[in-house]
């Protein structure tokens, strides 16, 4: 066996090479050495994001369990960058001395789950997948607990791992019903040996609320706003961004790829999942107080957007699905960040705290508008293109009632979004939320985001980059 | 990119100026800068434009540049001009570079305040000079949002409610527009999202019977058509002046602008069979609007609800379908543009002496500001369509075209229409007579200033295109005319 | 004869200067300014009456002349509104009596308004009005008119609003503008329909006759009636209003608010006379096409002017005496063109009605110009605080009472000659109608001499100080407007102005005449025994018909029933409702949207209930549901 | 009777394997829905993961027998089992600090 073409792994061997360094570092490092940790880290991090964010061309090993295609530079690269920012936004509140001592931990941790992601999306064997998922998940609920004395945060994670392990048992049950079917867990093959038998459809269905549940889809969705609320906002935020990108890509990949028999089956019920997802979210988040809440809800709605993407199951669909999570990575990385720097100092989430926010950080509330602004879709915000597109690959294949539904929706989305806009400019506070000071990897994550939520939507050979290699899916 | 960005490109810039800028002087010297640059250049615009047509060019667009952007979408950068946007874009730079004037006091935050209103000009301008379906929705739908932070902050009353209601309801509009949008798009089978190569296919009439009523409404609502222009009121009443000038006097336009170079223009023959439904709606919002707002008390109510009346007109015109009245419908939108603009800012700046709106609470002040009393009144009657300002014209040129239709419904239509013009008298008869003539109801109004010099730019710029278009029409005319021959030799086909 | 185009240009200037410069001009520089360019355009229009009278005759007709006429606004390629000047009999005719009247008015405002606030904006309003009246004459089509028409409106209001903190002058500017324009919606509809049929507006083509014009308008109809008259019906409507015809009336006699020689220049001699300028103007049509629509103009005016002229014998405001007199005598025109035929004899009452148009308003102008200068003199416009003034105003009285006999048609005056020519086309029409205007004709010398002895006879009125005769600038007018009143009747009318543009000699009706003459002179004794010296009878007389009395004071009520019908029915009964409607349906529902989507989401709050086991049947029953939905859909 | 003389001789029909997972599997749900204790409900899980891993076993030898694949997988799984339930009881007894009980009841602080 020639062991040389596991090097071929590019991206999973550098991003394990930095987790060793980092997990060896903080153990080995003494008081001096940790005080350049978190620099060392970023540093090492970004370099693993530039390194890496070249395609190459499409190969399978290990069997074909392991399977590269282009695009998947694309969606990991952009997995990084958001992590990266993550990490950015994650670095002062690394610094207080209480999570110290604990910040090794972080890293590892959350690599980690990247590193499950990794393998999710590169996956062309069920049990590869299955590992990955499971990577990416067992983690997560460590981080989602991270704070030990925190009774929320133990919450959090007790509710984040119960559902995950109930979602992927279900999950892995259907695996084991498909495997029984068709006698195969690999994705090429399984691609021409399903059929449309009840076995298998049920097979598939189990299987699928799985993925449904790590990418919050109603009604799958109900541990997520009680998670995002415990757990710390720098996890909430990767939570809600990273774990649902890869998450969605492995599905529409899985979809068009192995289930491509079952197109009919899962259409109607993608369609149905999209309609139920983006109206209860939204009808949710209209009352939300608390803005991690909040924002939670707006994120299972974001999910019920992509759906129509996945459901038109065109390359067109593809493209605009890894673009659409570009943007919401930006913007909700943005909106998570603002909420993060103002928990941090002054321990207030709920939206009545952010009244007149515009007076005293104005900085922050343009930043959390940018940011509300393109995740409502609005002109010249890159949400506004990542929306069209959308909408535009499901009108293509003439899902037009599912799109307007979606539109009526925007509407709503449109209100609390606002809503939020009104506490931070138009309503006026006795105590306002103190000046917030943030140093300078969370500034510097502001920067990026703002540029993307910008510049994104604007300049559109990044959309055309992704365009061209997803034809190949 | 050819020189038409530059109106999108202008305003664009003075964001950046005003970001950078720190003192209010620098604030208003961009401004004004800008806003003057912008009045230029449609000046210049429209010269280039008359020049051109007088060489012989017979292209229905001038000026036309066209950049790929998304090109899986066959998204493009696509502008170019004919005479309708001329006139529109002639409209907007008279509107924003008085609506600059008009917010000469704004406080607080002016920085802020100035930075919405370029983007929303920005919008504006873009919608008009593009040729792209999606570049003109983008750029509509620029226009909306700052509305909302516009009205909710340095608005007036209501303000919070108005602005979400406005806010929510346009969106709700732009909902059904994007549908009808990606349906057209789809539907012709198109492999470009520009409205002349789409206007050169043929859409399905089954498809248009769907994409048609969405797309119109989702203009229509912009155009504050019945039973959709609930916002317009409260939108209007609570915004600051520069913001009812230029949303009544421009945004507005944008919804019938929308209607006659989208709707109509691509899907024709829905168009005909189902305009009668259109018809009907628009009718009801000419005299409704008009019979609502007798009622009211306060002065921006009462211009709102006149608003919904007269720009039920310009979609009624739309509607009507034969050049004369199309004429007429974007000849109505240039006088109402410029009417309710110069309302809104004489409101506004009377609004800013005796801090009241309602006219119960006012009386007599020609008398204190005869200035403002006198351009009031000018404005008034350009409302009632005198003869000489811009709505007679405008309103006589729909009447007229309208009852070209060789249809009786039309026609009998059209006499309802007509019937506004004697309602329109009667409220802007009642609200000059309480509240600018009589006597003095409040003793505090008997030391009230006159206009002030930058206030007077701005009125006095407004009336004087008010005359301009009102006693020599023929000059824009024409232009106008023989831009819409296109669509609608678009529709009789 | 281009420089008729002064004649338009010329007060349109006058106004924009004025208009502009505000106060920042004396009063006194401001006024010279107006009358000099009205003298000015009365000297250019005598001219052109005498060069059109003298050297526009073809063959024993008067042709067109149209030495202006420009494209203003395009429509169609038939329709198209044109700005021109148009010379014909009827429009030289109005040249002179407008800008004759206007310029008397203007030299009397001289004296009559100079303390009074704005004395610049009253000359632009009158600079503006001339402008618009003369415009509206020589239009050269009908949408000129109409353009027109609301200027004349617009400087109407304008005017009657003079006194603008006065709230009852405020409000009667008002209505005269909403009624009057009401009725010019039907004007704007009857163009509509015309110029749909005809493909034009020119008053050339509509005019000429030539049936091909109207060809597409054969057998069409619309609810049972003919389009032609449906359209020519609404252009009466128009005319009406401006004219003051039944049930338009209302307006007239608020409009008296106005300043004085406001009421003598528009609501007396030229602005009210539109109406039956719009008629003549397109009396070829009437005839033709509508011949029942005359024939309804005719009793149209008959009414009105019987209506009015009995509310006019109870009035004690002497203005408002004059305001319905008024009515009464537009009526006489009305009835005149009602009545008459095409060419020669049989379009005696057209040449009657444009005749009687003439010497009315150069009498109604000086009857109002002397009642000014009698409100001038007293500060009041009511009868019962005068009495006894002609000691102290020899000459106002002296005009005053020429103008009155004038009116009552006593020979040699010119009213006379005019009423005399239309008495006799009615009784050509039909007896009855020669025996209503008759008897009109008697009341309106019987209202007029009541006026004219409680004026200047009867028991003196105490005054603060004694009334004075007002000074040149107002006596002026008013003598040359005796003068003309005196002199006018002799002109040979028939040579000039006929429904066939052809000459035609006035044969007076001597038995006509005399009946009229004799009741008249009737009417004039009556009056004289009730009203020159006080006596009890019109009291007892009152009394005695209290209910007739009481209905004609108050106008019968006409003006109650339109403040119901606005106030009550469209103020209350629509506006308010739609508003309600407005706010409590439409915007509710929209309102509504919003509320259920946030009620919805209170009621389904209890799904995300914390319970983690909940969650996970919920996952459960999510996942078996699609299953469902799938294998059995 | 038949069906624990085959098991017995060793030649069980694969639906009562089947059968028995699927039990299995369904009474871990129930244990899920219904058990007060966290751990009972870790349990549960346990018996869900496990129903899946007899399937793969089951099919593998009954139907795929040539293969390796579901052997394999089960074994993945049962390691990815034991992390799961490991990191499951570590947050269980963080439970435990914060709110002395492991009632799942009491997991309600955050909700609507």
């Amino acid at each position: 066996m020639d062991y040389s073409s596991f090097l071929q792994m590019n991206e999973e061997f550098s991003l394990l090479m930095v987790m060793l360094f980092l997990l060896i570092y903080d153990i080995f490092a003494g008081e001096k050495g940790s005080k350049y940790f978190q620099p060392i880290a970023l540093v090492l991090f970004a370099a693993h994001t530039l390194l890496n964010c070249i395609p190459r061309d499409a190969f399978s090993i290990a069997g074909g369990m392991y399977q590269y295609v282009p695009m998947q530079t694309y969606v990991k690269t952009i997995l990084n960058i958001g992590t990266f920012i993550v990490l950015l936004q994650a670095h002062k509140f690394l610094n207080e001395d209480a999570n110290r001592i604990k910040r090794g931990e972080f890293y590892f941790l959350t690599l980690s789950t990247l590193l499950g992601m990794y393998f999710m999306i590169s996956s062309g064997n069920f049990l590869m997948f299955f590992i990955g998922l499971e990577t990416a998940s067992i983690p997560m609920a460590t981080l989602v607990a991270f704070d030990k004395y925190n009774r929320k945060s133990a919450e959090a994670g007790a509710k984040y791992i119960l559902s995950a392990v109930f979602a992927s048992s279900i999950s892995l049950f259907g695996m084991s019903l498909i495997y029984g079917s068709t006698g195969t867990l690999y994705f090429s093959d399984l691609a021409t040996l399903i059929t449309a038998s009840p076995l298998t459809i049920m097979a598939f269905v189990f299987f699928s609320v799985g993925l449904f549940f790590k990418i919050s889809l109603v009604p799958f969705h109900l541990w997520t706003p009680d998670v995002y609320e415990g757990a710390q906002t720098n996890i909430t935020s990767y939570l809600s961004v990273i774990s649902k990108g890869a998450a969605v890509f492995v599905l529409f990949t899985l979809l068009t790829k192995v289930f491509g028999h079952l197109v009919t089956q899962w259409q109607p019920i993608l369609y149905g999942l999209a309609v139920v997802s983006i109206t209860v979210a939204n009808v949710f988040a209209i009352r939300q107080q608390n803005l991690k809440r909040f924002l939670a809800f707006s994120s299972i709605s974001q999910a019920g957007y992509i759906l129509l993407a996945i459901i038109s199951g065109t390359a067109l669909g593809m493209t605009s699905l890894v673009y659409y999570v570009l943007v919401y990575m930006f913007s909700n990385l943005a909106a998570f960040g603002v909420i993060s720097v103002i928990e941090n100092q002054t321990k207030k989430v709920l939206m009545s705290d952010y009244n007149g926010l515009y007076q005293t950080n104005p900085r922050l509330s343009f930043v959390m508008m940018l940011a509300l602004f393109s995740l409502a879709g609005i002109p010249p915000f890159a949400g506004f293109f990542s929306k069209f597109f959308v909408f535009s690959a499901a009108a293509q294949q003439g899902y037009y009632v599912l799109v307007f539904i979606a539109l009526l929706n925007t509407i709503i989305s449109l209100y609390y979004y606002l809503l939020v806009i009104k506490a931070m400019f138009l309503n006026k506070s006795e105590n306002p939320i103190e000046v917030v000071k943030s140093d300078f990897p969370v500034k510097l994550s502001f920067v990026i985001c703002t540029l993307g939520i910008l510049l994104v939507g604007l300049f559109s050979t990044i959309y055309d980059q992704i365009g061209l290699l997803s034809f190949g899916m | 990119m050819n020189f038409l960005s530059l109106f999108v490109l202008i305003p664009a810039l003075m964001m950046m100026g005003l970001f950078l800028s720190n003192s209010r002087k620098q604030l208003l010297f961009f401004m004004t800068a800008g806003a003057s640059l912008l009045m230029i250049f449609s000046t210049v615009l429209t010269y280039m434009y008359f020049t051109e047509r007088a060489a012989g060019n017979a292209a229905t667009m001038l000026f036309t540049a066209d950049t790929v952007w998304y090109s899986a979408f066959n998204i493009h950068y696509s502008v170019g001009v004919d005479g309708i946007s001329v006139a529109m874009l002639i409209l907007t730079s008279i509107i924003v570079f008085t609506g600059v004037f008009a917010s000469w006091k704004i406080d607080p935050l002016p920085k802020e305040f100035f930075l919405w209103f370029c983007l929303l000009s920005s919008g504006v301008y873009g919608f008009f000079i593009s040729t792209d379906l999606f570049t003109m929705f983008m750029y509509y739908e620029i226009a909306l949002i700052p509305m909302y932070l516009l009205i909710g902050i340095w608005g007036t009353g209501k303000k919070e409610y108005a602005a979400m209601k406005l806010t929510l309801m346009l969106m709700g509009g732009s909902a059904l527009l994007l549908v009808g949008i990606l349906g057209i798009y789809y539907a012709s089978g198109a492999t470009t999202m520009n409205i002349l190569e789409i206007a050169k296919l043929h859409i399905p009439i089954e498809m248009q019977y769907y994409f048609f009523p969405l797309t119109f409404t989702g203009f229509g609502v912009l155009g504050a058509m019945f039973p959709f222009h609930t916002w317009s009121p409260d939108g209007h009443a609570s915004a600051p002046t520069a913001v009812s000038m230029l949303h009544a006097g421009v945004l507005m336009k944008l919804g019938g602008y929308g209607c006659f170079r989208v709707a109509m223009y691509l899907m024709p023959q829905a168009a005909h069979e189902l305009a009668w439904i259109f018809l009907i709606l628009t009718g009801i919002s000419v005299v409704y609007g008009a019979f609502s707002a007798i009622h009211q008390t306060d002065l921006k109510y009462i211009n709102a609800y006149s608003s919904v009346s007269h720009c039920g007109l310009v979609l009624f015109a739309i509607l009507m379908m034969n050049e004369t009245s199309a004429t007429g419908a974007i000849l109505q939108m240039l006088s109402h543009g410029l009417t309710t603009a110069l309302f809104f800012a004489l409101i506004g700046m009377i609004y800013g002496r005796t801090h009241t709106r309602l006219i119960t609470e006012m009386g007599g002040l020609m008398k204190v500001l005869p200035f403002l009393g006198v351009c009031f009144v000018i404005a008034g009657l350009g409302s009632l369509g005198l003869p000489s300002l811009s709505g007679f014209v405008a309103e006589m040129t729909i009447f007229v075209g309208s009852f070209q239709h060789t249809d009786l419904f039309h026609r009998v239509l059209t006499v309802l229409a007509c019937s506004s013009i004697v309602i329109t008298a009667v409220y802007i008869l009642r609200m000059v007579g309480k509240f600018l003539l009589g006597k003095i109801q409040d003793p505090h109004h008997e030391h009230l200033t006159d206009a002030t010099w930058f206030e007077r730019i701005s009125v006095v710029t407004l009336i004087f295109f008010m005359f301009a278009l009102g006693s020599a029409p023929f000059w824009i005319t024409n232009m106008i005319h023989e831009s819409v021959l296109p669509v609608i030799g678009q529709l009789v086909k | 004869m281009q420089y008729t185009l002064l004649i338009l240009v010329l007060p349109l200037l006058s106004f924009i200067v004025l208009g502009l410069v505000d106060s920042k001009w004396s009063p006194k520089v401001a006024g010279t300014i107006g009358t000099l360019v009205l003298g000015i355009i009365t000297a250019l229009s005598y001219l052109t009456a005498w060069e059109y009278f003298s050297m526009h005759q073809v063959a024993g007709v008067y042709e067109k002349v149209i030495p202006y006429n420009i494209e203003w606004l395009r429509f169609t390629e038939f329709l198209h509104i044109n700005l021109g000047i148009l010379l014909d009999p009827i429009s030289v005719m109005m040249l002179v009596v407008i800008t004759t009247v206007s310029f008397m008015v203007n030299i009397y405002s001289l004296g009559y308004m100079v303390n009074e606030k704005g004395f610049e904006r009253y000359y632009a309003f009158l600079s503006l009005f001339t402008f618009s009246m003369l415009g509206l004459v020589v239009a050269t089509n009908i949408f000129q008119m109409y353009i027109f028409w609301e200027l004349v409106g617009v400087s109407s209001y304008l005017l009657i609003g003079f006194y603008y903190t006065k709230p009852s002058a405020v409000a009667a500017a008002k209505k005269a503008f909403i009624v009057t324009r009401f009725a010019d919606l039907g004007f704007l509809i009857g163009i509509l329909v015309l110029s749909f049929y005809s493909k034009t507006f020119d008053f050339g083509i509509l005019t000429s006759g030539n049936p091909s014009v109207f060809a597409s308008t054969v057998g069409v109809s619309f609810m049972g009636v003919s389009v032609m008259s449906w359209a020519l019906g609404l252009i009466f409507i128009g005319g009406a209003g401006k004219s003051a015809m039944f049930p338009l009336q209302i307006w007239l006699p608020d409009a008296m608010e106005g300043p004085t020689p406001v009421s003598a220049l528009i609501h007396a001699a030229t602005m009210v006379v539109a109406g039956v300028y719009l008629v003549a103007r397109l009396f070829p049509l009437y005839i033709v096409y509508a011949p029942d629509v005359l024939h309804g103009i005719a009793y149209v005016g008959a009414f009105t002017s019987l209506f009015a002229a009995v509310i006019a014998v109870v009035q004690t405001d002497i203005k408002r005496v004059l305001a319905f007199s008024t009515i009464s005598q537009i009526g006489f025109m009305m009835v005149g063109l009602g009545v008459s035929g095409n060419g020669g004899h049989e379009g005696l009452g057209y040449m009657a009605s444009m005749f009687h148009l003439f010497t009315h308003a150069m009498f109604k102008a000086l009857l109002f110009l002397g009642a000014g200068s009698v409100i001038h003199a007293v500060h009041s416009n009511e009868m019962n605080h005068m009495g006894g003034l002609r000691k102290y105003m020899p000459i106002t009285n002296w005009t005053f009472l020429i103008a009155c006999l004038a009116i009552a048609g006593i020979p040699p005056f010119s009213g006379f000659f005019s009423k005399d020519e239309i008495l006799s086309a009615c009784y050509e029409f039909s007896p009855y109608m020669g025996v209503t205007m008759t008897i009109i004709a008697g009341l309106t010398a019987f209202y007029m001499f009541r006026l004219y002895f409680n004026i200047f006879w009867g028991k003196e009125h105490k005054h603060e100080h004694t009334p004075h005769e007002s000074g040149f600038a107002m006596a002026l007018p008013l003598v040359f407007l005796a003068t003309v009143t005196v002199f006018a009747g002799f002109i040979p009318f028939g040579h000039f102005v006929t429904s066939d543009r052809a000459n035609y000699n006035i044969e007076l009706d001597t038995v006509v005449a005399s009946i009229s003459v004799l009741v008249a002179a009737c009417s004039i004794a009556l009056a004289t025994i009730l009203y020159r010296k006080e006596s009890a009878v019109p009291k007892k007389l009152a009394t005695t018909f209290s209910g007739l009395h009481s209905a004609a004071s108050h106008r019968f009520y006409i003006d109650e029933v339109y403040l119901f019908i606005t106030k009550k029915i469209i103020f209350n009964n629509i506006s308010k409702p739609l508003a309600w409607f407005d706010r409590h349906v439409i915007d509710a529902s929209m309102n509504g949207m919003a509320g259920t989507t946030q009620w919805f989401s209170l009621k389904i709050k209890s799904f995300q209930s914390g319970q983690v086991q909940q969650y996970a049947y919920v996952f459960l029953l999510g996942t078996l549901a699609i299953a469902l939905m799938v294998i059995f859909i | 009777m038949e069906l624990i003389t085959n098991f017995l001789s060793g030649s069980v029909q694969i639906e009562a394997y089947l059968g028995l997972s699927l039990i299995m599997f369904f009474a871990g749900i129930y244990g899920f829905l219904s058990r007060k204790s966290l751990l009972m409900i870790l349990i549960s899980i346990e018996l869900m993961l496990n129903a899946a891993d007899i399937n793969f076993v089951v099919f593998n030898r009954y139907l795929y027998p040539g293969h390796l694949e579901g052997f394999y997988f089960t074994l993945f799984t049962i390691a990815i089992a034991a992390c799961e339930t490991a990191v499951a009881i570590a947050i269980i007894i963080n439970i435990y600090r914060n709110l002395n009980s492991v009632e799942v009841g009491n997991l309600d602080e955050m909700k609507e």
